[in-house]
């Protein structure tokens, strides 16, 4: 829901978002009753009974039992109510279904790895059918997180040494976010991903592998999880290595006082042998993936970060095969600074 | 207006008492009952720091102020142990470490 | 009138001068005093980095600071206002001063204990100052384990002990308090004489006593496991990092109370004076702040409902934590029913009185919403829980602290402040308060979870009015600390009773005497009762 | 507490203030009132203190019940059980000297409590003595804990008694459900557990010494009479608070499950 544009509510994508939604609108309707009308009573005596002249003192009044009795007795009955409900809500939330599909979620420091059971991994990212119980059984390889989906309105830590499990059921195919909400770390507020709900049929062929019809930049996207870069390169920019979108044309600051302006070569470069070039401000902790890429991987892993600046394709030098992957500092470098 | 002034002869007594006491905790130690060795051990303790907290301390001649500190630590320690059991006793059976299954 | 009134030529102030009859005294009135300092400087320096907090939350990005500094600072905010500020705020400054007069006592029970813990609440304050400054932790200040006990920095053991070291002040400043009102009042001030905001700070010193042990034990467990190489919360060395968090709420939902019991009882105080009229149904205002103070140590786990503890404990720590709803529910409806046929005046302590009555109840009413075991799921850890606690502590406890002061402040100085300037303060703290907190409840049903360094664009706008209100706020917290000190010279004489009430503590002079009376006083009247006042009053006009 | 202003007045014409009447009271008993009130507080405080680590011990031990179980049969029993007796008698000792201190015997209650100090120190001795046969054994929770080494693996001729006995009682021993690395792993929570409730006991021990050494001095100046001893009723009741500590941490560290 939203107002001027502005999310207020968040989205309904699974079947218990109405439940818990429908439990928090009694709540809060309960709530502002009594909030509003302790508000109104007390404004109300503060003007009606406003002190007239110097001197003057209330009436006195000692108390009522029965108000007493009536005030701590319609709160019990309601607080009951709303025990009870929330607790019914929550039970179906921890009871997952027999026929659940299952899908596994590691935590560590700062990503969140999924696994299907068919095989394939993803990182920060959730391909989930619509339509199907699913079934999430979590683990931590580190310390305490908590994998949090706002639009199925459902959350569970990742305990070290433990398994914890959370369920739902998507039924909006789209794209929603996933936090981690437990908090692990510098890099807190960068655990985070997207899961994204597909019509069963498209879930079936990203299953099939997607990547086989996918276009070279999607193969390369999935090469960039596979091969971890992800997990160094947040788009937030808080990984350990600087966020590559938007990246190419731009001119980046190197540590040693040059720049250099990001063309398919410096890419390119900068994977093979990224301890050339050492980008200010970070470490040189990239390892070198020198003959660990396959060419064709190469090609898709740099089409892919291309497309993560689709507004700079005309900046870029065409890829030059082989031959950029040697430095070339006169032509690119430009001093600044 | 001094404090109850016990006599000697109770005091031995109470002391003889929690020796006897010790052995008997040791050697209930060593009997198999089960389940039951906790417990006999617990009770055991338990009384002999009632004597101590009874003559030793001299609650019994204490101010009801006083008795009632005491029953209330050990009103607290019991909700401290008894819901940490709640959530304990009823996960024991359910989830253990998996390193540990 | 005006001109009759003087400050009285013999008083606490002025009974001895130079900073060793400050620093040695036993005065619980001085005491009390350096305490206000003390914890005037931790709310600024807290306020500090909430102010950093909010610089930051201006933006989606993380471009202020960077993710480690900002965990740092969420942690210092945490830490400094809930151990160093708001625990020992109300009892030690206000409780200190006013629970001797109060019941008719020349001092509290154990008065060099009392000046120790000062000096125990000052070592723990440097130390964790210190610790902070010199690299900080970044835990949060949850300190949940295994982070704290095998990630993070080695700081995090000099950080706990501070907290440990101040936790030993808390323990001995209620331990003071229970023995003073059961051992020290005058002759014919029975229990149910005694002053609501003494009936609060009775509840409150039960849960400091109770309470702060377990987290001390706790600190000790985390220390021995960080600095010795122990094995008790780390997994990988068979622990459950799930024990730390019983252990720590079991002193931390009960240390919510240790800070919102007093400020409830200077509300009582407040409600009762400003509408000149006996408190509604007093025996069960009374007995509600025990009941919440027992209550609130068995709701605990509510705080861990995501966090690996069975359905079975989650559903009872849910069903308990309503429990703790009821008493307060028994406040609020008696504090309005009070104002019922009054003569109300709406004098700065009573701005802040109803401002009180406003926020509290929706921080608590939005605590039921946590209690809901299915809602919590959805809401644990996202703004939400950040509002809520705000709400109360802030809008809570703050409140009744500011309303406290004001009401207090002619009695401790002997002067007044600028009605105008109070007046001007009391409504922007109310307004940017509101405008600060009140986008968090939203933003977090959104989803938004807290301890975050940056967060979705989509979620941006609402952040920017927390951070607007949160200016607002702050410069509402600055006015009173220039005014205040500004009346410390330039404010008129208050006299020893300026508003009219009826507690023992205002038949003395202002500022009182060491001895806070000069005889021991027989008390032969009931509680608020405002006959006798009013007649004085005409008296005197 | 009506009559409170009575009572001193009754007192004012009986005789003169007791030195160590405090200005803010009004009474010595109404002083003395509030001492054990203040004393019994801070006991209450205690006894959540130690609670925490109960809570701990407890938790652990329903998990891991056979580490536990293996890990305090390698206690001895005969140092416990020996500083249980001292620690009882030291009770006895303590409780004589606040009696004597009542009845106004001032050599007597100086005697009693270096006594109570000479068997706090005995007790502490044997902890000594425990502490270093865990060095010894690897069985100190941290990088150099080896459970295993103490059983199976004797480094030099005099373990080879203990060795035996050892595998004698293993021999006895119901089946255990752990595997080495597991008992490794689960034997450590015992230990720190272990060092952390005895070292925090044996602290207070130290730390009652320590106000007892005081207090001694102050009975021998003859501060003390049947009107005001206090500060050794204060001592006593932390003493047997100590002691009644020790009287649950026996049977819970030293006496898991003996019968095997
Ligand atoms: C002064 C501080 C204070 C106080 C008084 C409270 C009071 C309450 N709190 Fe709050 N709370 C915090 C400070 C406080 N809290 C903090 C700091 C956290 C977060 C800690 C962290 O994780 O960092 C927190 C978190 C927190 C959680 C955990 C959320 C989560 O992390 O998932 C929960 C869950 O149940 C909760 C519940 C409650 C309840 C039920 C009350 C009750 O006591 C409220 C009672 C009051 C009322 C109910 C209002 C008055 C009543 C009426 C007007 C009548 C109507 C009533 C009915 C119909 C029943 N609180
Ligand atoms: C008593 C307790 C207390 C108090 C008073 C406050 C006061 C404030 N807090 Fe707080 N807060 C906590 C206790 C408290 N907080 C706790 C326990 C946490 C959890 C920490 C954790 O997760 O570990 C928290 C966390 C917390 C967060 C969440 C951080 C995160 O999860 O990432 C935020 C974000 O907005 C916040 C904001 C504020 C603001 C704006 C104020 C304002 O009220 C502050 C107002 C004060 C000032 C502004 C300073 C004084 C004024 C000046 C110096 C004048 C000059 C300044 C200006 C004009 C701007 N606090
Ligand atoms: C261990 C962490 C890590 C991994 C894994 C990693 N990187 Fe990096 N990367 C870094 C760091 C740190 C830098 C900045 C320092 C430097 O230039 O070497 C960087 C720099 C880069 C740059 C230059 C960025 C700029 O702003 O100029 C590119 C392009 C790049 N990495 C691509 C990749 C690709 C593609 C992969 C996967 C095949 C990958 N990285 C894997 C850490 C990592
Ligand atoms: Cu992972 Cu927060
Ligand atoms: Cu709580």
């Amino acid at each position: 829901m939203k107002i001027f544009g502005i999310p207020i509510f968040p989205e309904q994508a699974s079947t218990f978002a109405a439940d818990v939604d429908a439990l928090y609108f009694f709540v809060l309707a309960t709530c502002a009753f009594f909030a509003i009308g302790v508000a109104v009573a007390v404004i109300y005596f503060g003007i009606r009974y406003h002190k007239k002249h110097d001197g003057e003192i209330g009436a006195r009044i000692e108390g009522s039992l029965p108000l007493e009795l009536l005030w701590s007795v319609i709160p019990t009955i309601i607080a009951m109510v709303m025990f009870g409900w929330g607790a019914s809500v929550f039970y179906h939330l921890r009871r997952p279904p027999a026929e659940a599909m299952h899908i596994y979620a590691v935590g560590k420091q700062w990503m969140w790895k999924f696994q299907h059971l068919e095989g394939q991994r993803e990182i920060n990212e959730l391909h989930i059918p619509a339509g199907r119980p699913i079934k999430v059984t979590i683990s931590s390889e580190d310390v305490l997180h908590s994998l949090f989906f706002p639009a199925f309105r459902t959350k569970m830590d990742a305990i070290p040494g433990r398994y914890t499990e959370l369920w739902f059921e998507a039924q909006t195919p789209g794209e929603y976010h996933i936090f981690c909400t437990e908090y692990c770390g510098t890099n807190h507020s960068g655990m985070i991903g997207t899961v994204k709900v597909l019509e069963p049929a498209q879930y079936q062929a990203w299953l099939q592998g997607g990547s086989m019809e996918g276009t070279l930049a999607q193969r390369g996207a999935k090469l960039f999880n596979d091969l971890a870069c992800s997990t160094c390169h947040l788009d937030t920019g808080q990984g350990r290595g600087p966020s590559l979108k938007d990246i190419l044309g731009k001119t980046v600051d190197l540590q040693d006082g040059s720049s250099a302006i990001v063309d398919e070569g410096y890419l390119r470069e900068s994977i093979l042998n990224s301890q050339a070039k050492i980008v200010k401000g970070f470490q040189p902790l990239m390892p070198t993936f020198q003959g660990l890429i396959s060419e064709e991987n190469l090609v898709a892993l740099i089409e892919h970060l291309k497309s993560l600046s689709p507004n700079a394709t005309t900046a870029a030098a065409p890829a030059t095969g082989a031959a950029a992957a040697t430095p070339q500092p006169a032509a690119a470098a430009v001093e600044k600074k | 207006m001094s404090g109850h002034v016990s006599p000697i002869s109770l005091y031995i007594t109470i002391f003889m008492a929690l020796m006897v006491l010790t052995v008997a905790t040791v050697g209930a130690a060593f009997v198999d009952l089960g389940q039951f060795n906790f417990l006999v051990a617990m009770i055991i303790a338990g009384f002999k720091a009632t004597l101590v907290i009874w003559y030793f301390m001299h609650v019994k001649y204490a101010s009801k102020l006083t008795k009632l500190t005491v029953a209330t630590g050990i009103f607290f320690l019991a909700i401290l142990l008894g819901l940490f059991l709640v959530d304990y006793g009823s996960k024991a059976f359910t989830q253990m470490p998996p390193f540990l299954s | 009138m005006l001109d009759q009134l003087k400050m009285p030529a013999r008083n606490y102030l002025n009974n001895g001068h130079g900073l060793a009859s400050w620093l040695l005294t036993k005065d619980h009135k001085r005491i009390a005093i350096m305490y206000l300092i003390s914890i005037s400087v931790m709310f600024f320096l807290g306020g500090l980095f909430a102010v950093g907090i909010r610089l930051e939350l201006a933006t989606p990005a993380g471009d202020f600071v960077q993710a480690g500094t900002y965990n740092k600072f969420f942690t210092a905010h945490g830490v400094i206002m809930v151990f160093f500020f708001l625990i020992p705020s109300i009892p030690a400054v206000l409780g200190n001063f006013l629970i001797p007069p109060m019941i008719g006592a020349k001092d509290l029970a154990f008065p060099r204990i009392n000046l120790i813990s000062l000096y125990i609440y000052w070592i723990g304050g440097v130390f964790t100052l210190y610790a902070m400054l010199s690299g900080g932790v970044d835990t949060g200040w949850t300190f949940y384990t295994p982070y704290s006990a095998t990630g993070s920095n080695s700081n995090v053991v000099p950080v706990a002990l501070g907290i440990f070291i101040a936790g030993f002040s808390s323990i001995l400043t209620g331990l003071n308090f229970i023995v003073t009102i059961h051992r020290m009042r005058a002759p014919g001030m029975t229990w149910f004489r005694l002053p609501l905001f003494v009936w609060a700070h009775y509840a409150t010193s039960l849960v400091q006593v109770l309470g702060t042990p377990v987290i001390a034990i706790t600190i000790v467990m985390l220390a021995v496991e960080r600095g010795l190489g122990f094995g008790i919360f780390d997994p990988s060395r068979g622990g459950d990092p799930v024990l730390f968090q019983h252990l720590f709420w079991f002193y931390s939902h009960p240390a919510v109370y240790i800070m919102i019991l007093p400020a409830l009882g200077v509300q009582s105080e407040l409600i009762s004076t400003f509408s000149r009229k006996t408190i509604f149904g007093y025996s069960f205002v009374a007995f509600s702040s025990v009941a919440i103070a027992v209550f609130g140590f068995i709701v605990w786990a509510h705080h861990m409902f995501v966090s690996g503890i069975s359905t079975y404990a989650a559903m009872v720590f849910s069903f308990l934590s309503f429990s703790v709803a009821i008493p307060s529910a028994l406040k609020v409806f008696n504090w309005a029913a009070t104002l019922y046929k009054g003569a109300i005046s709406f004098e700065t302590p009573m701005l802040y009185a109803y401002g009180f009555m406003g926020l509290f109840t929706i921080g608590g009413l939005t605590g039921l919403f946590l209690a809901t075991l299915g809602m919590d799921i959805h809401l644990h850890d996202t703004y939400f829980v950040v509002a809520h606690f705000h709400y109360i502590m802030v809008g809570g406890a703050i409140m009744g602290y500011l309303g406290g002061l004001h009401f207090w402040w002619p009695k401790i100085t002997g002067r007044m402040y600028s009605e105008f300037f109070s007046r001007i303060a009391a409504i922007l703290v109310f307004v940017g308060f509101n405008l600060t907190f009140f986008p968090q409840f939203v933003v977090g049903y959104l989803g938004m979870p807290r301890r975050y360094h940056s967060y979705p664009d989509e979620m941006q706008v609402l952040n920017v009015l927390s951070s607007a209100g949160a200016s607002v706020l702050g410069l509402g917290y600055l006015l009173p600390a220039i005014y205040l000190v500004w009346s410390l010279k330039k404010g008129e004489v208050a006299g020893p009773n300026p508003w009219g009430a009826s507690g023992l503590e205002w038949q003395t002079q202002s500022p009182p005497l060491t001895e806070n009376f000069v005889e021991v006083p027989i008390v032969d009247r009931e509680p608020y009762e405002y006959e006798h006042v009013a007649a004085k009053e005409k008296h005197l006009v | 507490m009506s009559n409170v202003a009575a009572h001193a007045d009754d007192r004012g014409h009986a005789h003169a203030h007791h030195p160590a009447l405090q200005h803010h009271f009004d009474t010595m008993a109404q002083q003395k009132e509030a001492a054990v009130v203040g004393m019994w507080v801070f006991l209450l405080t205690e006894i959540l203190f130690f609670g925490g680590l109960f809570a701990a011990y407890m938790v652990y031990r329903i998990w891991y019940f056979d580490a536990f179980a293996e890990a305090s049969r390698s206690l001895s029993l005969f140092w416990g059980g020996l500083n249980t007796a001292v620690l009882i008698g030291s009770s006895l000792t303590m409780a004589m000297a606040v009696r004597c201190a009542q009845t106004n015997k001032r050599t007597a209650t100086v005697n009693w409590l270096i006594l109570t100090m000479i068997l706090g120190a005995v007790f502490l001795g044997v902890k000594v003595i425990e502490y270093a046969d865990k060095f010894e054994h690897h069985h100190v929770p941290g990088y150099n804990f080896q459970w295993a080494a103490a059983h199976e693996a004797p480094a030099a001729g005099e373990h080879a008694v203990a060795a035996s006995e050892g595998a004698a009682a293993a021999e006895g021993h119901r089946e255990l459900s752990l595997t080495p690395a597991q008992l490794q792993l689960t034997t450590q929570i015992y230990f720190s557990l272990y060092f952390t409730m005895t070292g925090l006991h044996a602290l207070h021990m130290i730390i009652g010494i320590g106000i007892m050494l005081v207090i001694t001095r102050m009975a021998y100046q003859g501060k003390f009479d049947q009107e005001y001893y206090t500060p050794v009723e204060m001592a006593g009741l932390y003493w047997h608070f100590v002691d009644i500590v020790w009287i649950f941490l026996f049977p819970l560290l030293y006496l898991v499950e003996r019968h095997v």
